[in-house]
């Protein structure tokens, strides 16, 4: 094995890291979680002039999926406001994989751009993680379709340009096979969006869909194939395009409180054992992770679906920023519990932020629980469950 | 040997239930936060006489001892109260103890608490009641000491606990020597064991919420509490949740008769425990870690609901958390009740 | 709530400790690990002698099962053989609520005098945890019955004179009706004990019945009636007769080598600040898992069946105790992976002994999966599984 | 970038997991306990070259760097061959290196270990191959010394791992200052590396274990694996063995970069670690862990087999503990860890 980038990856990695460097100012991080959109249109337009977001399309153009997962990674590790970069860039990838020209030309090459937005629609209020029971609607009217349901937790669509929509066009047949996938301009009529507050500062919404017509050219992918798009955008989310690294900023944070805060027991907090315990095995979690999605994205760079793999990455990343960021809002006491902008707040208030964001990395994307169904039935091999 | 509440305990448990149920719970929490207090509630909590119940009739108050108290805010936890009940009630009894507690503060009408951190620089840092409190009650060096000033400026936080720091400066003297530290300390393990009941509510209501979800929420055709993942996910709570409310209530006794004069024992060897120092910090770690993974798992069974604001789960989550670390890290706790363990000899008699 | 114990209760301690100070001397610890039999008849005669063995058949006789819990929580405590004595016990308790005066007389009498033995014969090679499957055939011929079936985990059966055995009776109806309990004589003609070493100290057997005779007056409980009498058996066994508080005596042994132990910091293991906090950890669950223990023993004491409540204590108790002797086993790094005997062994080999034994705690007496099954239906109300 | 073995790695582990599988495993440890040496095995491996094959053609050696060998080793803990195959591969290469590497080491005819404690009143103590070694070599101060005296008295032990103190006295001195101590550090990463892949090992044919117990053994009316709760408890194992595996084998590759002069980078605020000692600890306590808890679950999934001798899994879950814990508590491996994080600074050119 080897462990070093190519020379092209090496270059890109270090334009990334430059670009972070002078575009992921104080001014960006706090406003993403002011705003709780993590999603900066100038930071991605600015990302695309700079030539870094093309390699950023899974499946598309001459770059390789290590470049993909570099500037996730590297995005992720610096704390930017990545996360309506990589949906977007997931829908790129899917209609480039699946599209018509008409998509292809009408909106990836605008996605390319950086300065627009795409969302998922997947998700109903009562079809979470069994999403093939999803009820939205989409009935043919001649060339039009009419589309009418609600989804939840589309995270973005309130900066959205476009949404794809998973439907049910056939109640008649198994669950599966019953579902169309719709490439939607957000600024169709019928479309309304509702904010959805959570407990950490990030944003999501519901949306809903009432009697929304659009024409067939929207369609992606073939009639009642929508499980089959559905394959492709999460085969290239697991893993690769961020959220497998999520303790790097945390651990650098808590690094650099501990160095500076006074210890009960005297000294640093920097000096106390058992934190320094929990730095190491916080770091050696990090490489884990790291290693692991960086084979997810070495399977699909040497041709493969990395599903399995992002799945195993995924659970185990998960995992150790949860335990991580419990051992670091325990050991930082009542410091740890103070907010953004609280004097005195631990790591500046990015242990309270981490503590509250960290419960949902287990659910969205993918819970733990299904992410150990796949690992148990398709990679153990062993009996459904049901 | 009776693990049952007593006659009257019941009738505190229902009376409590009650007023909690009507005055309080997660749609006042919201309103409350982010400061933490719902002074509301707080007024109509005076007519209980819940803030002086815990200093003896004869001293004006209900008599109440920590056992009973250890009831009443278990329900307030189980509500997700937003009231500073359990650093009132102990810096009441303190102030009773050293003969300082005026009728204001007995009636509530004047709110006091407790500095549970050492000062620093003349300043008692994040009390857990500082931002709503009047008059804090600190151990500086060998001094007790007691300010009287405006609540502190709120400090914003994970659990909205009405956290401020307090300047000490113009603070009055109550008392001082080795008897004004022994009476800050066993305030203090007081607070440990009520804060401790109040836990063991939050992660009552955490499990009941869990379970209620996992009934209700059916996928792939089924409840979601018919899988075994969250069936096994839940079911290791009722242990913990059993397991800390008997620790916090063995530590009310113990600190029942501490008051009275029995002395206990520590005996790790022996398993045998007592002492109600050992057996404050004891429960409040338990309770914490019963709380904190409680509401964690109670969380994620609630999927991406659990996340968002609408559903009720989150304050106790953040609450749990807030609650277990604001006096310390509980591996630091860990490690002051090891220093009591491991030098201490077992002392007094068996119980 | 009082958690001091009556004065009768604290005088019954003291004769238990007292007992405990004079009888369990190191050969008798000794001879439980080099053979593996944790049962001494010399000493459990001797604790009948001394009049503390009535009061440990549980629903038999005046005494509070408070006593039942405290004789078997001190024995643990101190690191007594009293793995057979507890089943004995148990069985002494099944047959005094279930069985006959022929039983009394013949059995229970005996069982009280401390010098006989009695194993249970539930398990089988291929029905473990659904023990309600069992295959053992018990067919009856005139007054008599022929036995012929093969038992698993028939722990003290090679020094039994007794076992009560779970036989199907009726192979025609649903299988928790078809079974009959037998209280067999261990010197029946066809019975045949194999010993089963296992990867810790303790010793447990295979058993097999080649069409083994006896008259009825030894079926226990009514013909198809052996699910009930072994429910029986289970209220009384779960959490109340020992195995709730494994990790005293590990702690103790821990505790007691840490002072004198050399650390690879400086100072003793005892100033290691990890190690003392996990020592005050494992003395709170200690703490814990005694009072749910004790709480079981109290809806005994006052009338009720504590089948959950020992299924509580068993699945915290266990857990913890498999926890802290891995801490413990990592923390005393090479020394503690040394045995019993060997110089310079971390706490005299007791760290080697508890990691070999640990992992069956979770197992026997019913494992974490079907005791947080339990839980999770009966205690919680999930809807059942299956 | 190359995440796959090479065609040569395919074909050592190929030739190796067909050795071992032949002429080591269950049955063959079961015979070797509780010393933990299977001699025959051993004469047999000879004919391999694998006892000198981590040394340099031009010193006679067959010439394979660390990342080939860590591949051999996964083989030998996957059939848990009681060898003393680290120990002799990594003091080999020590030895090759101060250029006291005699013919009968390189062939394996003289077994050689390395004492990975500091030594103690003149003995190393708990030497891993101590009981079966011939030669030992060990770093006392700043002097790399070699005592060749009969092997040690076993000490009996958990893994059934041929461990004996060895004493120093009459010990040749093979360098001194600080190369001697570099060159007794880099096989002391070494060992690390490679006792973490035989960790690896141990850990896929425990999950295996556990797959397959679980997709045979039925209660209920179907499969033990067809349940959701043991599902779940194995369905975390793959990541933990695929993330020890990559992070040995990136261990392994920095070591073989180390030995070229290459210099690596140790930051964890950028997550970017190519240095090999940094490397090597990390891989241990990873591949420790790994090792340790899927042998625990496999182990539990078994039921009261697991618990049996008859059973193999008990031969992996304590060999498992015992490599793990063998050099140090794996808590002070982070500690010791930390310290180089902590306090280096990131050095050398990015990978």
């Amino acid at each position: 094995m080897d462990f070093s980038l190519s020379p092209g990856a090496v270059d890109f990695r270090a334009a990334v890291k430059a670009f972070i460097a002078e575009h992921l100012t104080t001014e960006v991080v706090d406003q993403m979680h002011a705003t709780g959109t993590f999603n900066d249109k100038t930071f991605n337009a600015a990302l695309a002039d700079a030539g870094l977001l093309a390699g950023a399309v899974p499946g598309y153009g001459d770059r390789d999926p290590i470049e993909l997962y570099i500037l996730f990674n590297e995005l992720e590790k610096a704390g930017a406001p990545y996360d309506g970069l990589a949906v977007t860039m997931l829908v790129a990838g899917v209609v480039n994989a699946v599209g018509t020209d008409f998509h292809r030309n009408r909106v990836l090459q605008k996605l390319l751009t950086g300065r627009f937005n795409c969302c998922l629609g997947y998700s109903e209020p009562d079809h979470g993680s069994d999403v093939a029971s999803i009820t939205t609607k989409a009935v043919r009217d001649g060339d039009e379709w009419v589309i009418t349901g609600q989804k939840m937790w589309t995270t973005m669509a309130h900066v959205s340009d476009w949404v794809i929509l998973l439907t049910r066009t056939n109640p008649d047949v198994p669950r599966h096979k019953g579902l169309t996938m719709f490439l939607l301009p957000m600024d169709t009529p019928g479309i309304e969006v509702q904010p959805v507050p959570t407990m950490a500062t990030e944003r999501t919404n519901a949306t809903f869909y009432d009697d929304v017509r659009v024409g067939d050219e929207w369609r992606l992918g073939e009639v009642d194939g929508g499980w089959a798009v559905m394959g492709v955008a999460l085969a290239f989310e697991r893993g690769v395009m961020g959220g497998t690294n999520p303790a790097v900023p945390l651990l650098r944070h808590v690094r650099d409180w501990a160095g500076g805060a006074a210890s009960p027991d005297g000294g640093t907090m920097l000096q106390d054992p058992l934190l320094r315990e929990r730095l190491a095995r916080t770091a050696i979690a990090n490489q884990v992770s790291q290693l692991l999605t960086l084979r997810a994205a070495w399977i699909a760079a040497t041709g493969g679906l990395p599903g399995l793999e992002g799945s195993m990455a995924k659970l185990y990343a998960t995992g150790r920023y949860q335990q991580a960021v419990g051992w670091f809002q325990e050991m930082a006491g009542a410091e740890g519990l103070l907010a953004f902008g609280v004097d005195d707040a631990a790591a500046d208030g990015w242990i309270d932020y981490d503590a509250r964001h960290a419960p949902v990395t287990t659910i969205y994307g993918g819970t733990t629980e299904i992410n150990r169904n796949n690992v148990a039935e398709r990679h153990l091999g062993l009996p459904r469950d049901r | 040997m009776d693990l049952d509440l007593t006659e009257d305990q019941e009738s505190i448990r229902d009376v409590f239930a009650d007023f909690f149920s009507s005055e309080t719970g997660p749609e006042q929490a919201r309103e409350a936060e982010p400061l933490g207090f719902d002074s509301r509630a707080w007024d109509r909590l005076l007519e209980t006489g819940a803030p002086g119940m815990g200093v003896a009739e004869s001293s004006g108050g209900g008599g109440a001892n920590l056992a009973d108290l250890a009831v009443v805010v278990e329900e307030a936890g189980a509500h997700i109260a937003a009231l500073p009940l359990v650093d009132h009630m102990v810096t009441t009894r303190l102030l009773a103890r050293v003969g300082a507690c005026d009728d204001d503060v007995l009636a509530g009408t004047t709110i006091v608490g407790l500095a549970i951190r050492p000062p620093q620089d003349g300043t008692a840092r994040t009390v857990p009641s500082g931002a709503v409190a009047r008059q804090v009650v600190a151990l500086d060096g060998d001094a007790l000491v007691l300010v009287d000033s405006d609540p502190g400026a709120h400090l914003q936080n994970h659990g909205c606990l009405p956290l401020a720091h307090r300047p000490l400066a113009g603070a009055t003297v109550l008392a001082k020597g080795p008897d004004a530290a022994a009476a800050y300390h066993l305030a203090l393990d007081e607070w440990r064991t009520l804060t401790a009941s109040t836990l063991v509510g939050i992660t009552r209501t955490a499990l009941n919420l869990g379970v209620d979800y996992a009934r209700e929420r059916r996928q792939f055709g089924r409840p979601i509490g018919s899988f075994q993942a969250i069936q096994h996910l839940l079911a290791d709570l009722p242990g913990l949740l059993d397991g800390a409310r008997l620790l916090t209530a063995k530590a009310a006794w113990a600190g029942d008769r501490a008051v009275a004069g029995q002395t206990g024992v520590a005996d790790i060897g022996d398993n045998e425990i007592t002492d109600f120092a050992t057996l404050a910090c004891m429960a409040l770690v338990s309770a914490g870690e019963a709380a904190t993974t409680a509401t964690d798992r109670s969380l994620h069974v609630h999927g991406g609901y659990g996340f968002s604001e609408e559903y009720d789960i989150q304050l106790y989550f953040r609450r749990a958390r807030a609650l277990t670390v604001v006096l310390d890290d509980p591996a630091r706790e860990c490690r002051r009740l090891a220093d009591m363990l491991l030098t201490r000899h077992a002392t007094g008699t068996t119980a």
